[in-house]
């Protein structure tokens, strides 16, 4: 599905906690319309890598990130997030004080979502129905959602912004087989509609499926990079990873 | 799937018959709502039972009723023969009933170190303080590197390491496990596996919620279902299972068995 | 009922029941005079609608926005001295003293804003609270203008032709606090279920999320804080206006205390229940006049016991009766 | 040389005294995540009480004893403090306010129920010890003196027990989880209690300081509560060296300015200092996770 | 006779002043009680009606003055001190109440000077405060004169407190001072509230040994403190402390500590054999509540029967008109001195033959009246910490 032009260019970015260095020099570049899987073990800089591209809560120490031609490693949270990038978080969140609809209908209002109540409602509903709630749900209080439905509400109102790149944070854990089947075939769809993706999972079933290239960091680094089957494949992987069976499994 | 038979000590049986732990038409709830309508388990001496079923129907729910973090309206739980229905949460830690709860929000401004300590609060378990964070930091190289660490400050995954560790400093004498693999690599998952099903063989038995129904089997032999807060179907120890038959009951909540099955 | 989205007339984001409503609550309190003609009585609402005013505005910034602001007393004592000053040496007509009061208060806030923008929680009581002294430290200073601890007498009242408001039976006030009351209510109302509001309520409940969503805290942030002061500020000038002098006691611990009674008491984020409250404490406290030391303790009690009933304070309370009823009433 | 020792000692007693108010206030906060309003009319109670029992007009007791019994009514008051006012809202999204709500009424009604025990007339405790003491040749009251002394070792005493005690970490575990705590076998309740009771000793201990040092009366406690407030927040709420450490550098920035620029702008300077300080470090002073509020 | 004319007061019953409150309100009831136990006056009986300004505040203070407003059995008002700027005065005015007061004089002044025949209603048992500024340096001097303390290089120290009486007093004190041609060593403002240690400033004051140190800070908490860490290491300095010793409870409070201050007082009670009324008063009051009266307790008993002579004399409550004008033309000896009030201003005229200001010392827990001589009971004594060659 993409068609070769670069969107996002993540240049040599580091982020360190005191002498823990969670990401250390970390480069690639993503296609447009691209799935790019990012794994890793515990703790080797997934989560951090999202939030210094992202800027949420904070900026790399060093490196650059170029979105669509533009550097936005200095820019704020929101800026980078009305610049087109929509992210999940790994643990599942909500405004919990708020509605589900109300929920969708932030991320329109302050995205690159449309102008004009009428079209942002119609925005919000789609995305809602897109991810699967019926307007029963709608008025229902975030906070009495099931844990899977609050991922897919925090997917809803990532896509209301209409970005034009979506990370998501480990959209599988904790989901039983059949969420993990039915969120798949919603980022296929997402990615469908020529939404970049760059996604970080452990449930290889998901990520192994989904990508189309993958990364793997360790200690803050990048450790491998290819297609996924090159990358089962390679020993360092399995060594750092994967372990002996999952690896005879992949 | 390894054959529980082998290796465990009858010993650990005590004196309430061999049942370690034994749940009786259980049935509890939030508020107005009832979650759990009436559940019965048995857990034999010696073997570890695996609970699975769709989200949000009432597996954290039970776990949390037998280790009285929930009042149970009516129905019975005994362990180790001992009635511990609506004890204290106290009380029954100090029996050596361990629960590790579901999401790994322990304590986020303490250490890790802080917590492991608070985790051998009772006296039973400060005895064997020392033993077990050596063994804690074995299976779990990460926590010992970053022991000083505030846990909110921790990745998903170290965490979730950190939750289990604080419920095995417990010196647990069962183990109840609400899906401890969350966001865990496959590769370290593959370790907990292994170094858990060690610790259980030694004479810890098991109760694992899990949604990885691999992993499960691997560390357990007597598996039930729950479904709408009632158990749906079970498999008895020895009883011969294949592996396509658990998938089908599994997907029997909806969703087809997909193409992508490992 | 589905979508309270889809019910949302684009042009307002109150809905018709709420306005139908609010619109039978000011028509109460408009002919309200009618039956309480005593000018004590009226005294005493005059009063109630000023401290709703500055509660309400308060629930904005603190139940709404969970911003803790515990500078928002210096707002109404800002306008208050703004009046005093623009009447008494500009002499600025009083009518106009009072949207002045409103911008000083409004600016003030601005500039209280930038040193809490990185700030989170608690960090803010201690900012704002050291920015009230520090206004407080301002006006006593300048004694000349502002009499210092001795305060200013001869503030002007205000004026109408042919009106005279200190022997009109308090009608001249009662009507223009309730005026203000109003459009202050509406205001924040508005405020609150707009998208804007939202976007408020979100950065409280959770930040890093909101601010992924594309939300500005510091925008944010500013907005409220000055859509806060601007009528705590106008308050504060007809205050000035109605009691015809300024004193630092409008710093002082009883006036913070009784207002942060009213919003906390008539439930955060609710914007009514501060003017609940505030009919509730003033009137409770009146009933009990003579009982002296016995009355803070009655009220003090009568708090606790609502809090532990009714968390969500006398709003919530209320509207958990309704429903109770509307239960038993239904099928 | 003179003054300087008069700055040392203005600023190690000022500092005593705010540190004594601040640290119960901390220790609530930092274990259960409240701001005890009632810390200040514990110090009122306290010291009424203590004027009770040793007063003529009272009993008549010797001052320690006094003392003790006295701290020991406090204990019992801070415990049922917490049962009727801070643990049924465990666990509500707004729990802050509302314990700011609930705390400040009970700081109304302990205030005049002293008013209407005590009366408002003036009243005074007898000095820890009479007389002047001589340090270096330059005489200060004894009683004063003594605050300096016994203070920081309260303080250390306090900190071991939070920090390097397992009762300590349970404390400060409890309100972080409860369930969790409940898992780890920690009876809730006792540490709920446990830090209110002590922190409620700890404020009727600066009440009995202040008792002897200037006039009492029902609303004595105001000031120090402020004061108290401005320091815990300053000193950062992660735990309770960021506190100890705030009261003492604040006390020792009064002296030295009050010395130096008078004693009227001391204030509005030292808010200006809080303000850009926070401004440059916004989680306080000594740098710690602050608790999230909603 | 059921005749009953209610008498508003205006008092904070809770609050922070509250002693003062309750001591006012006890005063006002005496005076009734007695009135009413007597029959009655112009064939009325009295009923006292409080009206609780709280904390001072300018809404509390209008709310209680409504209310009392309110009752139309109510013809009088009376208070020892209500708001900080006396702005009821303008109410009272408006509503054409009898109003007597005995606050702060000088916003008083203020208030009614423009225009005092507007003013009918309201009169101030407190005479103009100028006398606190100008006096203390010839009181002074004449000690020095009469040989009883050294004023080597007249220098004196003065430290008042950033509130309306404290500040006004201490600038004119300034003023006088050094228009006597003293000098000012220390010259200290801190800002108004409690003060929990002056060591900083005490320890400026060492730095060269004033012969006179002022402090007006009249919160007599703050005053005691000030006083205990002056004597931890004193200077060879006369003390004078503004108000504060003349709460009842600073010299018991203080004990042999306080022997030696000076303070001074206007439109306090004359506590002096040689005017009966004043002992006599204190006496009563003291007889009745079990607790000594400070300037509110007797003074407010005054104000009170002020109001009765001039019912006695218009006979019909309701005049209100008439009942203040009556007020306005008293010329009475009470506790404090001889009451006449000052058309101009309508605060009591002061001086040694009206509403003098009396210089009392404090000698070993006892309140010695020194000053003016023709009350005097005593003399000044050296205080123990001075010496004198
Ligand atoms: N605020 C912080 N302070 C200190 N260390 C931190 C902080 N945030 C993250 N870390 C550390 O940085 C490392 C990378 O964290 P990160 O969350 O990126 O891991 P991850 O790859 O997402 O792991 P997981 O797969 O478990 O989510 C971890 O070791 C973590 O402990
Ligand atoms: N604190 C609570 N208050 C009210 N309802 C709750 C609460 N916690 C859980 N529930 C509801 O109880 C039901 C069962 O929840 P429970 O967590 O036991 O299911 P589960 O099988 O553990 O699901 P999961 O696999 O997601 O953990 C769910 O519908 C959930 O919404
Ligand atoms: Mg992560
Ligand atoms: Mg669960």
């Amino acid at each position: 599905m993409g068609d070769g032009t670069i969107l996002i260019d993540v240049d040599g970015v580091s982020k360190s906690f005191g002498d823990l260095r969670a990401v250390d020099q970390v480069s690639f570049q993503v296609a447009e319309g691209q799935i790019f899987g990012i794994a890793g073990p515990n703790g080797s800089g997934k989560s951090t890598l999202f939030n210094i591209v992202t800027g949420i809560p904070f900026r790399p120490d060093s490196g650059k990130v170029r979105f669509a031609g533009r550097e936005i490693q200095g820019l704020r949270g929101h800026e980078i997030a009305q610049a087109g990038l929509a992210r999940t978080f790994q643990r599942e969140t909500s405004f919990d004080s708020l509605s589900v609809f109300e929920n969708a209908l932030l991320g329109v209002t302050y995205g690159l979502g449309q102008r004009g109540a009428a079209a942002r409602r119609d925005a919000v509903a789609e995305a809602l129905a897109f991810t699967g709630f019926s307007d029963a749900d709608f008025d229902l209080p975030a906070a009495a959602l099931s844990v899977y439905q609050r991922k897919c509400l925090m997917l809803a109102s990532a896509l209301a912004m209409q970005p034009r790149m979506l990370l998501l944070d480990e959209p599988a854990s904790s989901l039983t087989r059949p969420e993990i089947e039915t969120t798949i075939t919603l980022i296929r769809q997402i990615a469908a509609r020529g939404v970049t993706i760059l996604l970080i999972e452990h449930v290889l079933a998901l990520l192994l499926t989904l990508s189309e290239h993958l990364l793997v960091l360790n200690q803050g680094q990048i450790l491998a990079e290819g297609t996924p089957d090159e990358v089962v494949k390679n020993p360092l992987v399995i060594e750092a990873y994967l372990g002996r069976r999952k690896q005879a499994a992949a | 799937m390894t054959a529980p038979a082998e290796g465990v000590p009858a010993a650990a049986a005590p004196e309430g018959g061999s049942l370690t732990l034994e749940v009786e038409g259980l049935v509890s709830g939030y508020g107005r709502v009832t979650i759990l309508h009436g559940v019965s388990l048995d857990m034999q001496a010696g073997h570890n039972i695996g609970l699975f079923g769709p989200n949000g129907h009432g597996k954290t729910t039970l776990l949390r009723t037998v280790s009285g973090l929930l009042r149970a309206r009516s129905g019975r739980v005994r362990f180790q023969g001992r009635d511990i229905t609506n004890a204290k949460p106290r009380q029954i830690v100090a029996l050596g009933l361990i629960h590790v709860a579901q999401g790994n929000q322990i304590f986020p401004d303490l250490t890790i170190q802080e917590a492991l300590k608070l985790g051998a609060y009772t006296p039973r378990a400060r005895a064997a303080e020392a033993a077990n964070q050596e063994r804690i930091y074995e299976i779990f190289p990460r926590l010992k590197e970053r022991r000083r660490q505030q846990i909110r400050t921790l990745s998903g995954g170290e965490r979730q390491m950190a939750s289990i560790g604080v419920g095995l400093m417990g010196d647990p004498k069962a183990l109840i496990l609400d899906e401890p693999t969350l966001g865990l690599a496959p590769r370290i998952k593959e370790e907990l596996a292994a170094a858990i099903r060690t610790i259980s063989d030694a004479g810890m038995p098991l109760v694992v919620v899990e949604q990885d129904v691999e992993f499960l089997m691997e560390l357990t032999d007597q598996l039930y279902m729950i479904n709408h807060g009632e158990v749906a179907a079970q498999i008895r120890p020895g009883e011969q299972i294949d592996h396509e038959e658990i998938m089908a009951m599994y997907f029997g909540t909806g969703g087809n068995v997909g193409e992508t099955v490992l | 009922m589905t979508g309270a989205g889809f019910r949302m007339p684009s042009w307002m984001p109150l809905e018709g029941r709420e306005l139908a409503a609010m619109a039978a609550g000011l028509l109460l309190l408009v002919l309200l005079p009618l039956v309480v003609t005593d000018s004590y009585t009226r005294h005493l609402i005059i009063l109630v609608f000023i401290y709703a005013i500055v509660a309400s505005s308060w629930d904005l910034s603190l139940g709404y926005a969970g911003i803790f602001n515990f500078g928002h007393l210096a707002l109404f004592a800002i306008g208050l001295y703004t009046y005093g000053l623009a009447t008494k040496f500009g002499d600025i007509n009083g009518w106009a003293a009072i949207p002045l009061s409103g911008i000083t208060a409004m600016i003030a806030a601005a500039i209280v804003t930038v040193p809490i923008l990185r700030l989170k929680g608690i960090y803010i009581i201690l900012v704002t609270f050291a920015f009230s002294q520090l206004v407080l430290q301002l006006v006593v200073s300048q004694s000349d203008w502002t009499g210092g601890t001795l305060g200013m007498t001869g503030v002007s009242s205000l004026k109408l032709p042919g009106h005279n408001f200190i022997r009109d039976g308090k009608i001249g006030y009662y009507y223009t606090a309730l005026v203000l009351l109003a459009a202050n209510i509406l205001f924040l109302r508005v405020f609150v279920r707009s998208a804007l509001g939202l976007s408020v309520v979100a950065l409280r409940d959770n930040e890093e999320y909101a601010v992924s969503r594309g939300i500005s805290l510091a925008r944010q942030r500013l907005l409220t804080m000055v859509a806060s002061a601007m009528f705590t500020g106008m308050a504060g000038g007809l205050y000035g206006a109605y009691v015809r002098n300024a004193s630092i006691e409008a710093f002082g611990v009883g006036l913070l205390t009784l207002i942060l009674s009213m919003v906390l008491l008539g439930g955060t984020a609710t914007i009514y229940g501060s003017l609940l409250a505030g009919f509730v404490l003033v009137f409770l406290d009146e009933v009990m006049i003579d009982l002296g030391a016995w009355r803070p303790i009655t009220i003090a009690l009568l708090i606790i016991l609502v809090m532990l009933v009714y968390p969500g304070g006398l709003y919530g309370g209320i509207r958990a009766l309704a429903v109770r009823l509307a239960r038993r009433n239904g099928p | 040389m003179n003054a300087a020792f008069e700055i040392v000692i203005s600023g190690l007693f000022s500092g005593s005294l705010y540190a004594m108010m601040a640290v119960g206030l901390a220790l609530i906060w930092t274990t259960i995540g409240v701001f005890n309003f009632g810390q200040g009319v514990f110090a009122t109670l306290c010291a009424y009480i203590t004027w009770q029992l040793v007063d003529a007009a009272g009993f008549g007791l010797p001052l320690f004893v006094s003392i003790i019994l006295a701290l020991a009514v406090m204990a019992v008051i801070g415990w049922l403090f917490q049962l009727a006012l801070v643990r049924p809202f465990i666990g509500q999204p707004n729990i802050v306010l509302t314990v700011v709500i609930t705390t400040l009424a009970a700081f109304t009604i302990l205030e005049n129920v002293t008013l209407l025990t005590w009366g408002p007339r003036p009243k005074q405790l007898p000095p820890l010890i009479p007389g002047n003491a001589d340090v270096l040749g330059f005489g200060i009251a004894a009683h004063q003196l003594t605050i300096i002394v016994i203070t920081p070792l309260i303080l250390a005493a306090v900190w071991l027990f939070l920090n390097r005690t397992r009762t300590g970490l349970a404390l400060r575990a409890v309100s972080q989880n409860e369930d969790a705590s409940l898992l780890a076998g920690l009876n809730v309740p006792m540490m709920y209690a446990l830090a209110f009771a002590l922190s409620a000793v700890l404020a009727g201990l600066a009440g009995v300081f202040f008792g002897g040092l200037k006039f009492m009366s029902p609303t004595m406690g105001t000031e120090p509560l402020v004061k108290a407030l401005v320091v815990v927040i300053f000193g950062g709420v992660a735990n309770l060296t960021g506190p100890i450490l705030a009261a003492y550098l604040i006390a020792f920035f009064e002296a030295v300015a009050t010395y130096f620029i008078g004693f009227y702008w001391t204030p509005a300077l030292l808010f200006l200092v809080l303000i850009v300080t926070l401004m440059v470090r916004p989680e306080g002073l000594l740098t710690g996770r602050s608790r999230r509020l909603t | 006779d059921d005749k009953v004319v209610k008498i508003g007061v205006l008092a904070a019953l809770t609050g922070p002043n509250a002693a003062d409150g309750q001591e006012t309100v006890r005063g006002v009831q005496m005076a009734v009680e007695e009135a009413n136990a007597a029959g009655g006056i112009a064939g009325y009986t009295f009923e006292v009606v409080e009206g609780d300004v709280k904390d001072h505040s300018a809404g509390a203070v209008t709310s209680a003055v409504e209310r009392l407003l309110a009752d139309e059995d109510v013809h009088f008002m009376l208070t020892g001190y209500a708001s900080l700027t006396n702005f009821e005065i303008e109410t009272m005015a408006e509503a054409e109440m009898p109003y007597m007061l005995a606050a702060t004089s000088q916003q008083t002044r203020d208030i009614i000077a423009p225009d005092p025949d507007k003013y009918w209603c309201c009169w101030s048992l407190t005479p103009s405060f100028d006398a606190y500024e100008t006096d203390v340096t010839p009181f002074v001097e004449a000690l020095a004169k009469a040989g009883k303390i050294d004023l080597p290089n007249k220098t004196v120290a003065i430290v008042s407190s950033d509130n309306a009486y404290s500040k006004t007093i201490s600038e004119g004190m300034k003023k006088k001072f050094t228009d006597s041609g003293w000098t000012i060593t220390v010259d200290e403002l801190v800002p108004f509230g409690e003060v929990s240690d002056w060591r900083p400033i005490i320890s400026k004051i060492r730095q060269n040994p004033p012969d006179l140190v002022i402090n007006t800070d009249y919160i007599p908490g703050n005053a005691a403190t000030f006083l205990n860490q002056f004597l931890e290491d004193p200077t060879n300095s006369l003390v004078f402390l503004q108000y504060a010793p003349s709460v009842p409870e600073f010299v018991e409070l203080t004990g042999e500590k306080s022997t030696g201050i000076v303070y001074n007082l206007l439109g306090g009670v004359i506590d002096s054999p040689k005017w009966p009324r004043g002992p006599e008063l204190l006496k009563k009051f003291e007889d009745k509540y079990g607790t000594k009266s400070g300037a509110y307790g007797v003074g407010l008993y005054e104000m009170t029967n002020i109001y009765f002579d001039a019912l006695q004399k218009v006979g019909d409550p309701t005049d209100h008109e008439a009942i203040g004008k009556a007020i306005g033309e008293t010329d009475k000896k009470v506790a404090e001195g001889r009451l006449k009030f000052d058309p101009k201003t309508h605060l009591a005229i002061q001086g040694d033959d009206y509403i003098p200001i009396t210089f009392f010392q404090i000698q070993s827990g006892n309140r010695v009246l020194i000053s003016p001589t023709q009350f005097a009971t005593g003399d000044f004594q050296l205080p123990p910490w001075m010496t004198k060659k």
